[in-house]
């Protein structure tokens, strides 16, 4: 049976990517299910087949090792950046600042309830004491994805999105953006765990996959998405 | 034999009545069921289907038990083994005629009867049509042959000739009469029509605000007295004109307008609406076929 | 554990006004499928359900290419009238009325298709015109049917949220119903509050469902 | 004046045929539709409100033209000014009778006129029920009068009497026949009687397969005479009785049962279902209040 | 850009397989409904209407608790039948079947009551059960109803998404469903995948809606 792994939205481009890299060097395939940090974690309490989570975050994989539905406590893979991006030909250069200004009608930033760049858009934007003058722009969207949908759509002018969506191959070329000073929010750290569904073979392929993610070849993968690798562990990350 | 003893609360036209019909039928009789529109037809005809239930009552069907509301005993319709023809036909739209003949036929029963049934009400051009493309009377007729379907024990019809023209109607009368003989049917007619009372039934049940009026053979019943050369009418006085000395009375009488002459002291009694009677002492009455 | 029951009413205000919207729209195009003989009937049939098959979101996905300020449709909107529909009630109502469109147009041509034609004969020749036979004739004895269109209506509007999700943007106060409330509470694994919100939406709903079928009774009954 | 010039093919139980009617219906004349059951009679009348439309035809109606299929002419059902009660009723079963009633009335009219019309035919206790809580009898007036409920020009009748019993039946045919005087209608029946043909109509149209077999007065066409003092009843033989040398021939005239002495040559000719007239010469009549 | 159609297969046998079923379900249920003189009918009505006033995702929610083997109803079913709803196309049937109820119980119950009461009488007269009176003579003069739920249940759950990613998990050719899949194409920002797969969706449900359509019409017409 193949690995399924499960991913979080926003991790999905460079998932992808590396799901093929790994394909090519073991020869092994492995199927990605998209979806939501929250309903992933649902659904793994309720017994989903799933293999391996890459998370938005580390809360949900730490509560589900904690309730003990994981074989081992959650690791950090990658940690995310986040951009302000823009349809149009528009100066950014100044960051978020820009988004309080006249020309700009909505501002997309994702649920901080449900996603956790949500969470940190806020905190940059609260960092930046602008709160109160954009709180009235701001559309929330469900995911990081749907924040990218209004952007593309043309519904909303700006978006404070992930780095990993605007370095995707499908997003080459549309629109600028600049990058989010990484002090204005908390480092978006995203975990990984494997999951007790992973027996024996399935075990040993989720296992492989899971070293890698940390070998050079996985993380040059998330660093050419925009991540920011958290340092490796003295003893190489081998278990 | 028919035991019906039941009693139901109606909304009358004249306020609240109860239809309380306490009566025998004997097997293989036909009786019709007589009374004023509103009088409790139907709904007795519908108790003994059991298509309605009455507050309380007692039907027994030769010997058999068909209701006691006492004894919560209540036979299904479809154990009844009657065939029942509705005042508004009740024909399944999305049948065609034949389609309604051969769903009313029991599974053993020859399917040849659909076309003889057919030919007999003169429909068989018809036989694929769906009932909405019928005229009226064509669609009366379906519905009493579909009621036939079944070769009935008891046969109930709600006024089944009533949109017939005068030889349909006779015809239909006559094949209902043979077919009530040829099966030893038992059969309740609901009618209007005194004539056609007295053509096919051998009993009346007159119902008045849901009381049985008066029940016996139909000549008995209709009061009229037989004696040869003899002629009672009833009628209402349509115009009093004076003509000299006397008046001219016009009477409808039936299909009859007649035109009696009368004093003037008679006519000051006689208004228009009146319901006289007209007697004749010396009545000589030729008889011609038209 | 806060509940806001803000989203509450902005989503009993969104169902009634779609639904009332709904029966505007969908009770005429119903009548005129209904009564249509055209060859292309069952093409405008087919289209009607068309919205059901796609799912919400996607749906909504389109909405928001249509109804975005730099869309066709949008940009038109936005530019004669000033109307923005992406990230406003206004946008929340239109996309539900298309949505649920087809709730009501079936059931009710359905019943339309079912009142025998001497009734609307006997109103002509009793000097009543098309429109006053359709409102005093037709729609009482389409009663059932007309019950059908409006409940189902009105519980997809209260339930629907893939559309509203995503064409509103889920502004507190503005955009966010109920449904996107116990969303987000589920998403963020918030269960016990996602369970107040549902038991919340269940009562409510059930309550009002429960008084127009009781009513209905009653009004049948007399 | 109405004049009617149409064609209409319809399927008929004997295969296709046309419907062709063209004749002409002066202003205030009450004209039976007489036929078998099938002859296109409804057909004729739908056509004349306007809810069917036949292939080609004119229908003009006091020189307005109502149709015109060549000119492509067709006044709204709506605006014809018609009256129409139909074979099923169509009453509207979400509204009471009175609302039925009220339904119909012009808004200028007044609103006793429902209350008039009510105790006419004797329904007010009913005034508050739904139709279908109605006998079939019961539902039949209350079409009657809705249709009369906007005093129109013409008033079209599809068998108003079917369902109503012979003293019902008697006092509606008066009340229309005195509201066709009245108001100055014109009136179309469908009927299958000819008595009742007789006492309202003054002109008949008897429908043949969808042509015109005959038409003209009643008594001309059904061949009675009127004579004062004189009787001639037509009936049908019910039972044909030897008794002696003689025999007795019962005959079913309207509401009553006349027997016939004649001689047995006389009977031989003579079979139960023949319709007969019965004359008298020496008829002394003498009429009495009852 | 691959399309795989693998998910539109899944898609249309979903959608057959839940429609029939809620044909053997949901039309005994809207004959009670419609026959029912309880007193409590009101509360059976609004109670079929209350699966669509949750958000889907948020029903899948409840169903993916109930569903599941550590799950009361799940566990039992996982125990007594070595069935195992969560994550499986049983799943999806069965929430799809739930989810849709309402559409096929409503139109179909309406019709019912609108059938004239002496059609029903009649077949009883003829001998006929209630059974044989009821697929031979009731079912056939609510048509236009029957097609209604069936054309609404049909398409609702080709588009329906909600109930099946949660109870279903998105797993490719077990129940990764076309809505699913165009979902997934608009989460990725893969727009031109999304076009193509929901203009497959929209162009297969348009053909079997048409056809649909056309067959009932010529149907009626003979
Ligand atoms: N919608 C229709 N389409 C085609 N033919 C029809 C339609 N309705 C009735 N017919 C046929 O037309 C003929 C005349 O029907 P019509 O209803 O005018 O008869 P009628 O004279 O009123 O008979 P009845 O006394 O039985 O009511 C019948 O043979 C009938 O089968
Ligand atoms: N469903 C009902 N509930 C209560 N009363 C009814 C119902 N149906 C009819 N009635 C009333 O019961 C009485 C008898 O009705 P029924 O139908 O038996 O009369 P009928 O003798 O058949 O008359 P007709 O000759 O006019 O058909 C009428 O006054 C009618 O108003
Ligand atoms: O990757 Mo997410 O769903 O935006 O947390
Ligand atoms: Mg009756
Ligand atoms: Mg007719």
């Amino acid at each position: 049976q193949e690995l399924r792994i499960a991913v979080a939205a926003n991790a999905q481009f460079a998932a992808r990517a590396l799901v093929k890299a790994f394909r090519e060097k073991t020869d092994a395939a492995a199927t990605l299910i998209v979806s939501s940090s929250g309903k992933i974690t649902a659904q793994v309490r309720q017994g989903a087949p799933f293999d391996l989570f890459l998370s938005a975050d580390m809360q949900y994989p730490r509560m589900l090792s904690e309730e003990g539905y994981t074989l081992d406590t959650p690791r950090v893979y990658a940690c995310g950046a986040l951009v302000l991006w823009s349809l149009k030909e528009r100066d950014i250069s100044g960051g978020i600042g820009a988004a309080a200004g006249q020309d700009i009608a909505r501002l997309a930033v994702a649920n901080p309830k449900t996603a956790p760049y949500g969470v940190a858009a806020l905190q940059a934007i609260r960092a930046l004491r602008l709160y109160d003058r954009v709180k009235d722009k701001i559309v929330y969207g469900e995911s990081i994805s749907q924040v990218n949908q209004y952007l593309l759509s043309g519904a909303a002018d700006l978006a404070l999105t992930a780095k990993s969506v605007v370095m995707a191959p499908v997003m080459k070329g549309r629109g600028k953006w600049v990058e989010v000073d990484s002090r204005l929010y908390q480092p978006i750290d995203q975990g990984v765990v494997i999951l007790r569904h992973a027996q024996g073979a399935g075990l040993e392929k989720a296992q492989a996959f899971y070293r890698f993610i940390f070998s050079p070849q996985g993380r040059a993968v998330f660093a050419a998405y925009g991540y920011v690798l958290p340092p490796l562990p003295p003893k190489g990350g081998e278990r | 034999m028919i035991k019906i003893n039941i009693q139901k609360r109606l909304v009358m036209a004249g306020g609240e009545a109860l239809l309380k019909v306490d009566t025998e039928i004997s097997r293989e009789s036909f009786v019709a069921l007589y009374g004023r529109s509103g009088a409790g037809k139907t709904t007795l005809l519908r108790i003994l289907a059991g298509l309605l239930e009455p507050e309380k009552g007692i039907i027994e069907v030769d010997g058999r038990c068909w209701l006691n509301t006492d004894r919560k005993i209540r036979l299904p319709v479809q154990q009844r083994q009657i065939g029942f023809v509705f005042q508004d036909f009740a024909l399944f739209p999305h049948m065609t005629v034949r389609e309604n003949l051969r769903y009313a036929l029991k599974p053993e029963k020859d399917p040849g009867l659909v076309s003889r049934m057919l030919a007999m009400v003169d429909l068989e051009q018809l036989a694929d049509r769906k009932p909405a493309m019928l005229s009226g009377g064509q669609r009366q007729r379906v519905a009493l042959i579909r009621a036939l379907m079944r070769k009935p024990g008891i046969l109930l019809l709600d006024e089944p000739f009533s949109s017939l023209d005068a030889e349909m109607r006779q015809e239909l009368q006559d094949q209902i009469s043979a077919l009530h003989r040829q099966f030893n049917l038992t059969t309740l007619l609901v009618s209007h029509d005194m004539a056609e009372i007295y053509r096919i039934a051998d009993r009346v049940i007159w119902l008045d605000e849901g009381k049985v009026l008066r029940s016996g053979p139909p000549d008995a019943l209709f009061g009229n007295v037989r004696l040869s050369s003899k002629i009672r009418l009833t009628g209402k006085v349509l115009r009093v004109a004076k003509s000299g000395v006397v008046s001219i009375v016009e009477v409808a009488a039936g299909n009859t307008v007649i035109k009696v002459v009368v004093t003037a002291g008679e006519a000051e009694e006689l208004h228009p609406g009146d319901t006289v009677g007209i007697f004749s002492k010396a009545f000589n009455p030729v008889i011609r076929k038209i | 554990m806060a509940i806001a029951y803000q989203p509450l009413w902005l989503t009993l205000r969104l169902a009634v006004v779609a639904t009332g919207l709904l029966l505007l729209v969908g009770v005429p195009l119903a009548a005129w499928l209904a009564a249509s003989t055209s060859r292309f009937k069952a093409v405008f049939e087919a289209v009607v359900s068309l919205p059901l098959v796609l799912p919400p979101s996607v749906l909504g996905f389109y909405l928001l290419l249509a109804f975005s300020p730099t869309g066709r449709f949008g940009g038109l909107l936005s530019s004669l009238f000033d109307i923005r529909l992406v990230f406003s009630f206004g946008g929340l109502v239109l996309g539900s009325v298309i949505y649920s469109l087809p709730f009501m147009v079936h059931p009710v041509q359905a019943g339309l298709q079912s009142v025998p034609a001497s009734l609307k004969e006997a109103s002509y020749t009793l000097g009543k015109s098309r429109l006053r036979t359709f409102f005093s004739v037709l729609l009482p004895n389409i009663k059932p049917a007309l019950l059908t269109g409006t409940v189902l209506s009105f519980a997809h509007t209260i339930g629907e949220f893939g559309v509203v999700l995503m064409i509103g943007g889920n502004i507190p106060g503005k955009t966010r119903v109920a449904s996107i409330a116990v969303y987000d509470e589920v998403e963020a694994s918030n269960y016990p509050a996602a369970h107040v919100y549902a038991l919340l939406l269940l009562l409510v709903s059930f309550g009002i469902l429960l008084l127009v079928y009781t009513l209905n009774r009653r009004l049948f009954k007399s």
